[in-house]
């Protein structure tokens, strides 16, 4: 940003230390060992993936974990040209809710596994309610990248 | 004062570092312990208000967002209030506006801090302006510091006697702790750890600070009507003022705090109160360094300018004292500073309401409570009655 | 019941000022109080409206704010987002403890990253934000669910940007100023696809005030005041996931402001509306929640006409937020240019037909996780 | 191995912004590089405010008089900061102090040094509350606020 009258930098860093609790800790722990879990509602028999301490429409406790399987179908998507500061990865990449079997909601994350540039590649293998199934990471942190990426089932 | 607005409930967490929860389950921590002191549920709420100290202390932005479900505002209309430090005396100011506009008849109000999860001082070294004082903070220690050595200067206040006077705030908090199960920091402390107590910044030390606590506080409040009906004994907002003095620090006058005062005199006029000392039954002053907490008393006409360690030493504020002052340990105790005046609050009306346990004020009727924030910028106070 | 009015409105220009942000402040505000013929000591209360992660780089915004705002010693508060700073000025009035109350939103967008690193930040940090998610991801996944589930064209999208870029053209307070035709914003790059670069929003500065006033002050400040009629506002889940994103709580807020506003068919009673669409789509999807037409209805509502400056419900006249995003102060833009609407004061931008109801609509978070609708009436 | 009930996640988020200085703080800086402390005085209240402003914030009017004021000032009151903390500028030991610079209504913060300040008890003996203290200017101006680099005390 060059601007042509007086300015100053002002750069913020700040450093954090996230607590996840006890649900969430469970739900990474369960992504290292391979596993995608929910909790379901006793209420209203809703499953959420990630997993939460509580339902977010009954705000009743969850007690039930139940595991979820690592496919579903997609409920949208987009694809990201735009680049930006901090990006969680270069350009192009997928972004996309995916309805997870097993569960009631939709999940955040990336779809990739093929040439994002082949337009009508993208077109066919990106429809809304295609089958993707998840691609685990080589190395697990327990976090959400354990979870590489989703590709689409042929 | 118009329409007759009271609070029906109050939550807490306990605070403390608070590593074994989320952030948005220890929101829903205080929400749920609120709704059920007032014996309501979320579909009794019209509106929620929500606020945290900055957005950058736990390094996720616009909370509202974030703590949508914790604090059950899915579907329902919600405000979020913010002013620094002060933010929990100003979501309890915004709360009590809702129901006195008539927009709403019950209105839920949240305060959140995680201290634990970023870096307080680094990030109140950004409230500071990047042009002229920033490169010179040194966080809150530092700028408490100076206001308290300045206070002590123009008082011609003897160090010896400031230190004894702050020692003894000290440990008449860290007792009254003990009292509260809420409480972050509960050990007592003699005036022998209070006066070799580690140097943060001199004459300040280690056992002149708050700590940096996780936690959260909730307050439901309700229109008369609806109090009256739900509430076997609501406390009454009485009165309250919110005042700021200029950005840069040094602009206005810190050892006289016109917004300290002035926030209080407002407070003071709508409640009827002419001497507070002799009115008041119990207050809750947002104290994160017991030296600040003279100034206070001071600015609030609990004692004249310059005579507050006077008044400490012989014992008016202490729980048995004329007026006792933080008997819940108060912020020197815990500091989730987003949930902290709001605390404050919380606390008032549990002791106007008889519903403070071992921390209870014999017979208490009229409470005040009180938040400061920026870098010594803004005030605001509630005061709350056992009577309307 | 007390009632309140705006009775005066400043705002500046949504184009990179390069005043200090506490300068650019205290400029309309100074405008505003000149206009009123009031001192900044007779005020009876100040709301701030701005955000800390589109401040500058500065925490704890009220604490900069303070200055410019003319709250000095003042009874005042800030809210996160204009909207709601509106609304609790509204309450301060309608408390019947307050007079007057001035309500200013401010942020120089030209002084913050992007709004998509930013937004970035709403999200948490364990499950949003190390997947990419920020608003126009949202946005993007959210149109794609419109395009699919009802058949609205790409095209019939981009011509919400089309409209409203052109309606900016005349509006002295514009950021982008600039006319497009379809093929322009259908040819900008598909930056978020399938959203486009010239239907998403840019970042802009902006300061804008409103002067709130009880009816019987209101009456002696202005000739025409303009009414306070209806207000609601709605919140939705955190997780995108959780959610219809094609159903949303815009719907409630709207019931909401229309029931105390006594409004039973929008489309008709409402004369003009300014909605809060920092992406294209948005305003067509926002259009249908706001019940001015159908369910899936809002690519054929903008092939009507209705919604263009000369139509029966303009949208947008002033160019919205797709012109100019000053993005904490977008909302309170909103309700001052509805005002100006009523007050026949819009200018060039005045639309052609009589108005006597306006709404104003704002939002903030993923997919509109939040909403709030103002009604205002002469 | 058993598993932690609870954990915590480490992350940093850094937020670049470019803020505009405005006209009025433009000139001050640009005065410093002359070696001039400049302020701001009010049509109104008369007060003159260093930092400078456009406008008074208590008249909440214009101010377009310039008035330079003195390089020395009283030390209004001081902080001693021996404690780190995330992304301090000033290496510790370091004083901030409030100064009221002669010929101006405002304390004006900046750092007291010039002086050894590794031993507070020593520090303490040097600068006091009321005591006097000067500018001494960098020699290279950079146009922020560390042209001028301290104020020393005034023997």
């Amino acid at each position: 940003m060059a601007k042509e009258y007086r300015t100053m930098r002002n750069d913020v860093t700040l450093p954090y230390q996230w607590a996840l609790g006890k649900t969430w800790s469970r739900f990474f722990d369960g992504l290292k060992d391979g596993r995608i879990q929910g909790t379901k509602c006793a209420g209203c028999g809703r499953v959420y993936v990630p997993a939460r301490s509580f339902c977010p429409v009954c705000f009743t406790d969850t007690t039930q974990w139940v595991d979820v399987k690592p496919e579903g179908k997609i409920l949208t998507w987009t694809l990201v040209r735009e680049k930006y500061l901090g990006q969680v990865q270069e350009p192009p990449y997928v972004v996309a809710l995916i309805q997870l079997d097993g569960s009631d909601c939709g999940f955040s994350h990336f779809i990739g596994g093929f040439d994002l540039s082949d337009a009508g590649q993208l077109k066919r293998k990106l429809k809304t309610g295609a089958k993707v199934k998840a691609v685990w990471s080589p190395v697990r942190n327990a976090d959400i990248r354990d979870i590489t990426c989703f590709v689409p089932v042929e | 004062m118009g329409n007759a607005v009271a609070i029906i409930g109050t939550g807490q967490t306990k605070h403390g570092r608070r590593s074994d929860v989320c952030y948005p389950d220890l929101v829903r921590e205080a929400v749920t312990a609120a709704l059920e002191d007032a014996g309501i549920t979320l579909k009794d709420i019209d509106g929620i208000v929500l606020g945290t100290m900055p957005s950058m202390m736990e390094g996720v932005s616009s909370t509202h967002f974030y703590f949508a479900e914790a604090m059950g505002s899915v579907g329902k209309p919600v405000l979020k209030v913010e002013t620094c430090g002060s933010t929990g005396q100003s979501i309890g100011h915004c709360g009590f506006f809702w129901v006195a506009s008539g927009m709403a008849d019950i209105v839920l109000v949240v305060g959140s801090e995680k201290m634990s999860e970023g870096d307080g001082q680094a990030t109140m070294t950004t409230v500071f302006d990047p042009f002229f004082q920033r490169t010179f903070a040194a966080g809150a220690p530092g700028v408490f510091t100076m206001q308290s050595m300045e206070w002590m200067y123009r008082f011609k206040i003897p160090e010896e006697k400031g230190r004894e006077a702050a020692a003894r705030i000290s440990v008449s908090n860290h007792d009254n702790a003990m009292d509260n199960p809420h409480a972050h920091i509960r050990t007592r402390v003699t005036m022998e750890d209070v006066k070799n107590a580690r140097i943060i910044t001199y004459p300040v030390r280690l056992l002149d600070v708050c700590p940096a606590s996780d936690g959260a506080c909730a307050v439901i409040f309700a229109t008369g009507e609806k109090a009256r009906k739900i509430c076997r004994k609501p406390a009454w907002i009485k009165g309250l003022g919110f005042r700021g003095e200029e950005f840069f620090y040094g602009e206005s006058d810190k050892a006289i705090w016109m917004s300290a005062t002035e926030a209080a005199a407002e407070a003071y006029r709508q409640a009827g109160i002419r001497n507070p000392l002799k009115e008041l039954d119990v207050a809750e002053i947002y104290n994160p360094f017991t030296y600040q907490e003279m100034i206070f008393y001071e600015c609030f006409g609990f004692c004249p300018r310059g005579e507050a360690p006077d008044y400490v030493l012989k014992g008016t504020f202490l729980k048995d004292g004329e007026l006792p002052c933080c008997p819940s340990g108060g912020t020197l105790c815990s500091n989730p500073i987003g949930a902290t005046g709001l605390i404050r609050l919380a606390e008032a009306a549990l002791q106007v309401t008889g519903k403070a346990g071992a921390r209870q004020v014999e017979g208490a009727k009229l409470a005040l409570s009180h938040a400061m924030g920026g870098v010594d910028q803004f005030n605001g106070v509630t005061i709350v009655g056992s009577e309307l | 019941m007390q009632r309140v009015a705006i009775t005066h409105v400043a705002q500046s220009s949504g184009m990179e000022s390069k005043e200090s942000l506490m300068d650019f402040t205290y400029r309309v505000n100074k405008e505003i109080l000149d206009k009123a013929g009031l001192k900044r000591r007779e005020v009876g209360c100040i709301v701030a409206g701005s955000a800390d992660i589109f401040h500058s780089g500065l925490s704890c915004a009220n604490a900069f704010d303070w200055d410019g705002i003319g709250a000095f010693l003042k009874e005042g508060s800030r809210a996160e987002e204009s909207a709601f700073s509106f609304i609790y000025g509204c309450m301060r009035i309608l408390s019947g403890r307050y007079e007057t109350v001035l309500v200013t939103a401010l942020v120089k967008g030209s002084e913050n990253p992007d709004n998509d690193p930013i937004t970035s930040f709403y999200g948490d940090p364990f499950y949003l934000r190390p997947v990419g998610v920020n608003e126009s991801v949202v946005a993007a996944m959210q149109m794609r669910q419109y395009l699919e589930r009802y058949g609205v064209t790409e095209e019939q999208c981009a011509k919400v940007a089309v409209k409203n870029l052109g309606n900016a053209l005349f509006n002295p307070y514009a950021d982008r100023k600039r006319r497009v035709s379809l093929e322009d914003v259908m040819a900008s790059e598909r930056v978020y696809d399938p959203l486009k670069a010239l239907e998403c929003a840019p970042k802009s500065d902006g300061v804008v005030a409103v002067l709130l006033a009880s009816e019987e002050r209101a009456k002696t400040l202005s000739k025409k005041p303009v009414w306070l009629s209806g207000y609601g506002c709605s919140m939705d889940h955190f997780h995108p996931g959780d959610r219809d994103l094609l159903k949303g709580q815009l719907p409630a807020a709207a019931q909401r402001a229309y029931k105390m506003a006594g409004i039973d068919d929008p489309g008709k009673q409402i004369d003009v509306a300014e909605v809060c669409e920092p992406y294209a789509f948005q305003e067509l999807l926002w259009c249908e929640h706001l019940g001015f037409c159908g369910e899936g209805q809002g690519g054929r509502w903008i092939d009507s006409g209705m919604p263009l400056m000369d139509g029966a419900l303009p949208v947008n006249p002033s160019g919205g937020v797709l012109a100019t995003n000053p993005y904490p102060a977008r909302g309170l833009y909103r309700i001052a240019e509805a005002a100006l609407q009523i007050k026949e004061e819009a200018g060039e931008h005045q639309v052609g037909k009589k108005v006597r109801t306006a709404l104003a609509h704002s939002t903030h978070g993923f997919g509109g996780q939040c909403h709030s609708v103002v009604i205002l009436s002469a | 191995m058993a598993k932690e009930e609870h954990r915590i996640v480490k992350g940093q988020v850094m937020v670049p912004y470019e803020v505009a200085l405005g006209k009025t703080w433009s000139m001050f800086y640009d005065f410093l590089k002359e070696e001039k402390i400049m302020g701001k005085k009010c049509p109104q209240c008369s007060r003159v405010l260093v930092p400078p402003r456009s406008f008074c914030p208590r008249c909440f009017e214009d101010m377009d008089e310039w008035v330079e004021v003195s390089q020395e000032g009283i030390v209004e009151t001081w902080v001693y900061v021996n404690m780190p903390f995330f992304a301090q500028e000033l290496k510790i030991p370091f004083i901030s102090a409030q100064i009221r610079l002669d010929g101006s209504d405002t304390g004006f913060i900046h750092q007291v040094a010039g002086i050894d300040l590794t031993e507070f008890e020593k520090v303490r003996e040097i600068v006091k509350l009321g005591g006097r203290v000067k500018a001494v200017w960098s020699r290279e101006k950079k146009g922020n606020i560390l042209d001028i680099a301290y104020f020393e005390p005034v023997k």
